[in-house]
Order: C-alpha cells, then structure tokens, then sequence
C-alpha cells in the first residue's frame, strides 16, 4: 500500500501493463521526451523506448485511426488525446470505426483499444481545455466509457481497460490528477468496468456523480451531515457506459430521492439517461422529483476566473440542491 | 497497352499467371454483371461496381501474399478479393445479405468486405477511413521490427480508395504518418474521374493524385489502370519497396467507370453520354483478352471454355447464395462487444 | 394550397430562399448537376448556376468548415451532408468551431449556417445509411436541432433555418421525404424553431416523438382509438433543441403519463433528457412511469431485412408499449 | 538575409516602411517578454509567445490591406495582429482575461485572436480549424465575383498555422477545397521545427510543408522566416496573385522558437541545450536591427528611442489592462446564440 495522487496510480497501472505485455504501446502527441502535457507517461519512453511510447503527429484523427488498425492486427494500444476537447477530429474514427467493427464484421474482428483524454475544467484551461466529454460516447454502441476519480480506482480501471478485448473511452479529469491521493495497493489488482461504486453510505438522499464532481459531493455530503444531520449516499458511476444500474436502483430503493451532479452541460449530459433509467424502472420508489445539478448550457467554461467559478458546480452549490430536495 | 507484353516479361510473369489474371478479371466481371441483373429482378437491393477497375485490381492484387499481407479494399474492389480468396459464393452471400456472408453476416451493404482468415479488414462505408487503418498495421510491422532489431515482419498493407475519397483528411493524415516513419503500406488511389456525379476537376486542382506523395517524403506512381501487367508490375516494386523496410508507396490507377456509381445512382443526369460510349473503347477486359489472344497466350476456345466455366460458376454461386438462410432476427443484438460473443 | 411531398416542400422552401436572398448557397457532395443523391437541391443549379449550388470535394470537415467561414464572412450557407452518417469528419468544425464562434467571440461575430443531412433508417440503409445522430448535436450548447416530420412543419422551419443569425442542424427523416405527403400553403411562411406541435390531442397518455417515428405514432394512437378507446395525446417535437418545455409540461400535467418514442438508439438518445425535465419538473402530475420506446443499443442498424426490421420501432410496438402504460 | 537590401528596394518598401516594420516587430517581442514576466509574477496563468516569429508575422502582415483582407492568425501572431491594427492595452486586456478584451471578453485564453472590426476572423484552440474558415472566406470572394461576372471583390483571405499542424487533416480538406477552384486564398505556415515537444523528422518525412502546394495545384513557397522583407516579398506576391484571381499560394516561413511551447511547457525535458543557443544566433530582431543599421536606416540612438517608447506603450498597456475589470459572471449565459444578444 502507498499513498499515490491520481497521475501516479494512473502512470503505475499502464507501466504495469506495458511491462506485462509488449502488444501494448502508447500513441499520442508529446508522450514521449516530454511524458504528455500532464505526464501521464512521464519515463515510460526511457523505460521502452520508442517504438513503445511513440510521438504521434498532430492529428487525432490518424491517432484514433491508426490505433485502430493496429488494434484489429494483434497490438493493444493506448491512443492518448491530449485534451478531450481535442477529440473531435477522431469522432469519424472513434463513431463509424472502432466502436462498430465488432459488430459490422459479425464478431469476426476486434478492437482492443483504450483511448486516454484528460478532460473538465477548474484549471483556468478556458473553452478549449475544458470540455467533459463522456456523454457523446455514452451515447455510442460498442464504446464502454470509464471516468474512474480516485487513485484506487483509476489503476484498477486502467488495467482492465487495457486487458479488454473492445475500445474503452477512459476519461481523466485533469483537476484530480494531482489533487486526488489515495492508498493504491501494491502490485496487480484490477477493478471491473461497468459497476459503480458506493463511496459514501446514507438513506436520506442518494447523490449520484463521477469524476471530480464525486469529491464536491463527499465534501458537501460531510458538511451537511454535520450541519443538517442529513445523511447522503453518495454513488461514485465510475463507467458512465454501461451503467450500473443495479446498484443505482437499489440506491434509489432505500432513499427514495435522487440528485444527479455532473460538470457536464445540463441537457443532454449523462444525467438524463440516468433520469429516465430511474423514472422508469424505479418510478414508485421515488419520494421527490430527479434533480439536477450540472455545467450550465454553454458552449464551454470560460478562461476568466470570475465566468470559470460561476461555470463549476461546488461542493457549496451541491449542498444547496441536497439541502432543497431533501426538504421536497 | 503496347508495351504490356515487355512489362509482362519483365514482371516475371508466367503464361500461367497472365491466364490466372484474366480469369480473375472475367470472373470478377461477370460476378457484377450478374449483381445488375439480380437488381433489376428486384432480388438485390444494391449493387456497387467493380466494372473498369478490373485490371487495376486484379493486376495489383497479383502482387500480395495472401494470407500473409494486410489488405484493405473499399466497395469496388470486387477483383482485389476474388484475386486474394474470395468464392464466389461468398461473394453473393454478401449481395444477398445472408448470414453466411463473411463480411458481416448480412449486417453491411454488399461491397463492404471484411475476412479475418484472409487478412481482408473489415471495411466500412465512410469514404476513407479505412487508410488509416492501414497506417496502423504498418506501424504495428514497424513496431515489430524495431523492437525485434531486424525484419521480423516482412507483411505490407496495401489499402484503397477512389481519387474523390483522397480529399478526405484522413486520407492526409495516414499518408502523412506512413511517410514520417517509412512504414510499409501501399496506397492505391483508384482513379475513375468521378465520385459519384462530381467530375475530378470539381474534386481538385490537380490530375495526378500521385504528386501528393512528393509532399509525404515518398514515391507517387501513375499506372494505367486498364493494363493489369502495368498494375502488377508497379504494386510489386512499392510491396519490394515495403517489405524492405524502405516504406510507403503510392499508386494512382487511371480506371474507367463503367456503370452508374451505383444501383442507386441514374449517370445520364451528369455524364456526357458520348463519354460513356468513347470509354468502353478502352475496357480493361477487351483490351487483356486482345493482348492475350495476339500473344498466342489466349485463344479462342480457350476463352469461350473459360467464360463457360465462370458462367457456370456464378450460376451456381448464385443459387447457394439465395438458398441461403437470413440472419435470425434474434441476433441483433450480438456482438456489440467481442467479450460478450467469446465468454 | 398543394399536396406537396416532404422533399418537394423542403426543396420549394429552398427555392424561396434563394430566390429572396443572394447570400444563400448550398454546398454539398452532388448537390449540383445530381441534384442531390436524395434530388433535394434537383433543378436548383439550374435554376440559380452553378456558384449558387456547388458540388464540393469529398470531404464533410471543409463542407462544414468553409460554410462556418463563408458564414461568418456575411453569406447564408446552406451546408448538404449526404448522409447524417457522414456528418462525423465534420464533427470538430461543429462543436468546436460553429457552435462556439458567437459565444467565444463574446457576441463579436456569427455563424448564420444551416447544415442539412438526411437520416434514419427502414430503406436497407444498412449500418451506415441509417442513422440517427440528432441526440449528440442536441447535447451541444450553440446550436439549434430541427427534426421536421411533416411537408409543412419542413418547409416551415427550413425557412426559418435559413433566416437564423445562428447554426441550425436540420436532420430529414430520409424515408419520410417520398412517402410522407401533405397540405403546404403556398407562398411564405415560417414555423419557429423551439416550437412543439400537438400532432393529436388526448387525455389518456402523451406519446413524445419526432421524425418518422411521429407517423407511426398517430398510427398506433389512431388504432387504439378504435380497438381500446384510448385517447392518445401525440406531441411532435418539431425541435429537439431547444426543447419546448412548456407545451410538453402542459401534456404531462393534462394526461400524467408519458411514452416517449425514438429511432435512435435507446441509450444517450434525446429520451433521457425529455425524461429528465419531466421527471424533474412535473413529477406531481405523473401517474406513472416515464417509458421510452427507440432503437435497441447496438451500433446501427443492420442491411438484411431481418435485421433492419428488428431494430426499427414500428406502430404495432408502439401500440404496445401505450397499451402497457395506459395498464398501469 | 544577405540580399535583404536588395529585396527590400525590390519590394518597393521605403525606409520608413522598414522602420515601421522594426517597430511592429519590437513592439511584438516587448509585449511577449512582459507577458512571460507577468506569468512568473503570478499575474497571467497562460502565456504563448511568437518570439522568434516576429520578422515573418510582421513582414507578412504588411503586405496585407488592413480592413479590407480577411485574416486568420493563429496563437503566435501576435506581431500579426499589432502590425493589423491591435493597441498594446487590448492586447494585455486578452492576457488579463479582463472584459474588454476584444477577442472574446476574456472568454477564451489570451492569443486567441479576433476582432470583427478589423476582419481578424475569431480563432479557437484546436490546430488547424481556422484554415477551412479561410477556404470557405475564398470560396465567398470567389462568389461575389463569379456572380458579378467580374472581380468586385478582391480581398484575400490570408491564413496561419504551425508546421505540426499541417498533419491535420482538415488542413488539407482546406488547401485542397482552395486550389480545386483558384480561391484568394494565403495559408501561411510558420515553421518552427516543433509541435510543443516533437520535432519535424517525426511529424512528417518533408523539410518543406511548402511541397504539399504542388499537389493542391498551386505554388508552395519556402522563406526565411527571420526575414522580414523577404516574408513581405512573398505574401506581396502571393496576395497579387490572389487578387488576380489566380488563386492560392502556400508560403512556408522558417521561423525560430525561442521560448518553450507556453508558459505551461518546458523545453528542456526534450530540446537539446546547444540548439536553442545556435538558433538564439539568428534571433530576427537582431538581425534586422542590424541591416538596418549596416544600411544607415537605423541608428543607435533612434533604435533606444524607439526601445523607450516602447517599454512606455507596454507598462502603459500593461497597467490600464490590469486595472480593467474582469468580466461580470452574470455575463456567463450570454451570447450562447446571436438572436438572444440582438433581439
Ligand atoms: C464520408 C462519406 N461521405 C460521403 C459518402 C457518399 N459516397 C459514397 S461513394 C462516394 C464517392 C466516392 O468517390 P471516389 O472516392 O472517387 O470513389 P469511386 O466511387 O469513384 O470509386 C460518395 C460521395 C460516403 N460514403 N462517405
Ligand atoms: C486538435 C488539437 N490537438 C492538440 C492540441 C494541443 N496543441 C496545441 S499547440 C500544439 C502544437 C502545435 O504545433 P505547430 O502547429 O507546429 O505550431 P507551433 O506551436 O509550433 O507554432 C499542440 C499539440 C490542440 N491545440 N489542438
Ligand atoms: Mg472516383
Ligand atoms: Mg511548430
């Protein structure tokens, strides 16, 4: 066991698995010397060298594209996106390639890709280093989507984002890398994709998050079962497709009201599939409206302080919407 | 076309292999001729050609190992995949959508072809996704070799597209990447001067696909895409090229489109009907079989025995085909993910 | 008056347009001599020359890219995707770029663009003829979604698309273009974007929807007028962004039970969303579930009849799953 | 920069022409050296430098007609965007985020240039976005005139982006959009030898971006981008062309980098230390300074005078912008769509 920030267990789990085995290289812009704009892979290319952390050239469309058909030939790539708002050029690739050629060639071939994106503001990244982006994908067949937000979480998630057989969408909020730590257990352990994850009990109201909104609602959770006595289960999606829902229904089941915290634009963010999941399939167990607490509908978080804060959904905010639902 | 017996000699090609080229593209034609007529009878929904291109793509084709080289084709190249192993019953397994079609078990549009066992990447619709696939497989030989030390994977990956589809800017972007690391792929522009109804000169401000290739730190090759020896001549330097470890080549066939786009597609709204008839002077078919036949190679008997045999064969690839069973609608759902169909 | 087809009403609106207005062209694969490969744009070259309806190369990012700065230069572009299947090379030039320019710019310029596709499935599209894309463009602050399903709701809103200061995306139901006929005024008139339309009134149950699927939905309603006596309220969305809250809150308050019916996939389609606002903000007035009925989560629809067949949502199972919720 | 007189009679520039274009260029690598000092005060989160780029941008911006030519810079222009018509005060406004930052009201990070006034096209972070803008701003010009019959409108649309963003595909969507129909367009690529970290030799397998021209149909140009009269000479030529509607060129500028990537890079993790002391060498300011000086334009004297008011334009515009203030966050929700903003 040691303490690691979020960028540690990260870069931990892909060295172990680039170690376990050669198929798996990175391809991505400035991953080599330079270890990525956020170091990521900061002395994996000393350690493999170059032909296993490989430089791409500034076109995520080729780097998708490219890993993808590596991919279907036997290797186990890690394509990195510098920034998830720099995705797009890749979304023919990702939407009409390497999220459909299982399913287009009837099984007969395969994607074993991870693609990496640091993503979300609060980092003064302004419109274009800001973006949450995980909703477009959560809306793509044949993609699983992971957003894992603890140091715990996100090696074990790496790990078996990698050793799956299909394309993963891994998503890093970039504030958490160095601001989250935890205890990361030495040596191989892998935590599953698809299932969610109570990290904070309760039966008053369930919050369900993920990624660096999971942090703002234990603090705001905390505070208020110290200033209102409230008692908040916090669910932490961890893979935003598939979602989890057993474990979100039973959530429901035992308190009966639910609030739903991204940092993604309000409409059309994941918490309308998850509205509409817990409107049909728990309907009568529902004890108040589905609210939600999200990034509003701007095109994106802007760079002055003073529009970033009045953007992000916090811990104070968060409170606030626990505080008013729970009164319903 | 003159000098295709001196480039056949020199290609180190056999008789044998010049009759094999020929069958491939008589067969291939006639496979698609049939597909016309199973659309006119209402009894496919959708054919796409390779009916102009048979040269070029049997010819080039005829210089890959199959089974062991990466071949990406798009919906024309009905000749690459016969050339590389294809039945023709698979073939109308596709037209028909059956669920023993090997492309997809009837999920795709014919045309869309796809055979693990073969090597054939499973290709899409999209117009030029499939060349940075290619780009990727080149890269993982690379990869290969690199670490290794040596040439341990001598495969290449020959990929194509239509001249309209290299306005793509993935197209750029693997072309791009092949040449910053030499990477052993083969681009194949086949070039038949239209995408759909838009004329090239609306498509670019060049004639030559190939001069881009001067702009990747590579070899840009134009062939005539009629001359199947030409073909197969230039694909087999750029494969020699390739597997060298030497890198990337790429090859501009001038094809002739003989038909409409597609079923889909009426041309008399856009092409100018003496256009049509002054182009079929020069079908790669006729132009091989008078070649042939003036070189004593071919005579004909011979190819009155050999359309005989193909005729028969699509015949009878035809009736498999339609006797085929449908997919079951229960599968629908199947193989959204590998780790569902295999655990 | 006219019984116009939905194609002949949609290209008439066109024509008035560019007929009104010089600044308008449209620039698209085929659009030219071809007309279209669908013959939307059919005669219009002729009609205004070939610098006023212009084949462009074979490349969506510069279809979308150069009406983006054509736009902003002060023309009125009319962008054709052949296929909403091949808006993806254009992805990056809307999100990034047309959606954002008014925002980003602080008001300083304007992107007036209308970018065209025709979508959906049930005419052997196969996977990449067929699709339904207008969810991932709704989740995008900026832009305007148009989903029209009628010969005069197209004509109409075309138009009004055409004089909008900002990018409009507006998706033709592409098996609804010969099939669908109506009654079109002649002359001008415009229908406003963000305005739903009460297709049939009801008071048993509202069914949400758009596009082919609004056809299908009166279908069903009107048989199980006849065979269940229910009274079916059906509510044309028209725009799927922004969405018309108040006249889908109204429904919701009159009838209290919900059925929302889409062709896109299940999963991230625009039910979440309705589902959400609803669930949110008329969760007194349901009686019931919030039910969605769409396309099942695999990555398109498939090319065999067989196939195609299970995946659409057809009138009889819409009839079902109203029959299901009217029960419960 | 041996002929550099030379160009410079020939190019028809007067002395004052070249003063104004030192000055331009001073004024650009004052402005960037506070930013970088206002970064390590704690004061701006984000700086990007066009240090090393100066003689390029400003002597390609001259040849342009301010108001009338449609310009796209990207983040490094902003001797581009001073020689165009931005005051120092809204270039630090941009720095400091501050409401009245003309770009974007301090929406976006600083660089990030437009300003409809002065036809400086609003430009984003994404590589290579801008340059299809630029296309399609040719293909409106185009338009005007092929409608009129005759050239009523000959504005240029003028067009930059860094050698690593030449591999985006979009790129080349753009370039190719523009020579298929002779549109007066300028692409523009500042050629630093680095995309952040990565060196050209693993971004592509060309010393010369400008090769890609021929495969477009139009001229690709390769110039000391240390030069300014010589980047004059060129785009002068270029927007002739242009004008003329001859259509587009691609003028490839071999720029210095002289600082990291940004304020958030560090260039010694994978810059070799000898390499930035060479190119410092051949720093454009000092080289110009010092033809000018060898040609008796410039003297000691004027050359502090003109560093004087310099430094006085910059602490001016450094405090007025500072003391702006920031924008209202009851503003965040406005400006989503035009019509909201307008009715
Ligand atoms: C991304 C994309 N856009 C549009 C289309 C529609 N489309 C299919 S084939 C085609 C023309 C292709 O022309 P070319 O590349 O020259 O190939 P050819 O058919 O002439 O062999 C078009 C526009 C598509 N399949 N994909
Ligand atoms: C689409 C996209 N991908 C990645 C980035 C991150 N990024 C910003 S600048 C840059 C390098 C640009 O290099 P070049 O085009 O050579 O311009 P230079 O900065 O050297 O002038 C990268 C990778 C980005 N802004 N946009
Ligand atoms: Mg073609
Ligand atoms: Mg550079």
């Amino acid at each position: 066991m040691a303490e690691l920030s979020l960028i540690e267990a990260l870069r931990a789990g892909i060295d172990e698995s680039m170690a376990a085995d050669e198929r798996v290289f990175v391809f991505g812009e400035d991953v080599g010397k330079r270890g990525g704009v956020f170091r990521v892979t900061e002395g994996l290319q000393a350690k493999y060298g170059p032909w296993r952390v490989i430089d791409s050239p500034l076109a995520e469309g080729v780097i998708v594209g490219a890993c993808t058909g590596a991919a279907m030939s036997g290797m186990r790539p890690i394509a990195e996106i510098q920034f998830a708002d720099f995705i797009w050029p890749a979304m023919n690739q990702i939407v009409s390639e390497t999220a459909r050629i299982a399913y287009r060639s009837n099984g007969d071939w395969n994607v074993p890709l991870v693609i990496r994106a640091p993503y979300g503001g609060g980092i003064h990244g302004a419109l274009y280093h800001s973006q949450s982006v995980e909703a477009f994908f959560a809306h793509v067949p044949g993609l699983k989507v992971v957003v894992p937000a603890t140091p715990y979480d996100v090696k074990g998630l790496i790990k078996s984002a990698i050793a799956d057989p299909d394309p993963v969408m891994f998503f890093e909020h970039k504030k958490t890398y160095r601001l989250i730590k935890g205890e990361v257990p030495d040596g191989d352990y892998s935590v599953p994709i698809g299932k969610a994850d109570i990290k904070r009990e309760g039966d008053d109201l369930t919050v369900i998050t993920y990624g660096l909104m999971l942090h703002y609602a234990l603090e705001a959770a905390e505070q208020l079962a110290q200033t209102d006595g409230l008692n908040i289960e916090v669910l932490d999606l961890r893979t935003v497709r598939p979602l989890d829902t057993e474990m979100i229904f039973n959530s429901v089941r035992k308190t009966g009201k639910v609030l739903i915290v991204h940092e993604d634009n309000l409409t059309g963010g994941i918490g309308g599939e998850l509205a509409a999941l817990i409107a049909e399939h728990a309907f009568e167990y529902l004890d108040g409206p589905i609210m939600r607490l999200a990034g509003p509908d701007v095109p994106a978080m802007p760079f002055a302080a003073t529009l970033e804060e009045a953007f992000m959904p916090s811990p104070e905010r968060i409170a606030a919407k626990i505080r008013e639902l729970a009164a319903y | 076309m003159t000098n295709l017996q001196a480039s056949g000699v020199s290609a180190g090609l056999e008789h044998t292999d010049l009759l094999a080229i020929f069958e491939k593209m008589l067969l291939a034609r006639s496979l698609d001729e049939r597909q016309w007529i199973l659309n006119r009878q209402g009894k496919a929904p959708f054919v796409i050609s390779c009916q102009g291109h048979e040269a070029a793509q049997v010819g080039s084709a005829f210089a890959l190992t199959p089974g062991k080289d990466w071949v990406l084709p798009y919906y024309r190249d009905l000749g690459v995949v016969l050339t590389l192993g294809y039945t023709p019953t698979e073939v109308m397994l596709g037209l028909f959508a059956r669920a023993g079609d090997p492309n997809s078990g009837g999920r795709q549009m014919p045309a869309h072809y796809g055979y693990r066992k073969l090597k054939i990447v499973s290709g899409s619709s999209p117009t030029g996704t499939q060349v940075p696939h290619a780009a990727g497989i080149g890269l993982a030989i690379k990869i290969h070799n690199e670490l290794a030390g040596r040439i341990v994977d001598d495969a290449v990956a020959w990929v194509s597209f239509g001249e309209g589809t290299s306005s793509q800017g993935e197209v750029h972007e693997a072309m791009n990447l092949a040449g910053a690391h030499a990477l052993p792929v083969i681009f194949v522009c086949e070039n038949n001067g239209y995408a759909i109804s838009v004329p090239q000169r609306q498509q670019m401000g060049v004639e030559d696909v190939a001069d881009r290739a001067a702009g990747y730190g590579f070899p840009g090759v134009v062939v005539d895409g009629t001359d199947p020896v030409a073909c197969f001549e230039a694909t087999q330097a750029a494969v020699e090229r390739a597997r060298r470890g030497d890198g990337p080549t790429l090859l501009e066939f001038k094809c002739l489109r003989l038909t409409p786009h597609s079923s889909d597609d009426n041309d008399r709204t856009y092409r100018p009907s003496d256009e049509l008839k002054a182009i079929k002077q020069h079908d790669p078919i006729d132009r091989f079989a008078a070649y042939l036949k003036a070189e004593d190679i071919l005579t004909d008997a011979h190819e009155r025995e050999l359309r005989e045999r193909i005729k028969h064969q699509v015949n009878e690839a035809t009736a498999a085909a339609e006797a085929a069973p449908l997919p079951d609608p229960s599968t629908l759902l199947e193989h959204v993910f590998t780790s569902q169909a295999r655990d």
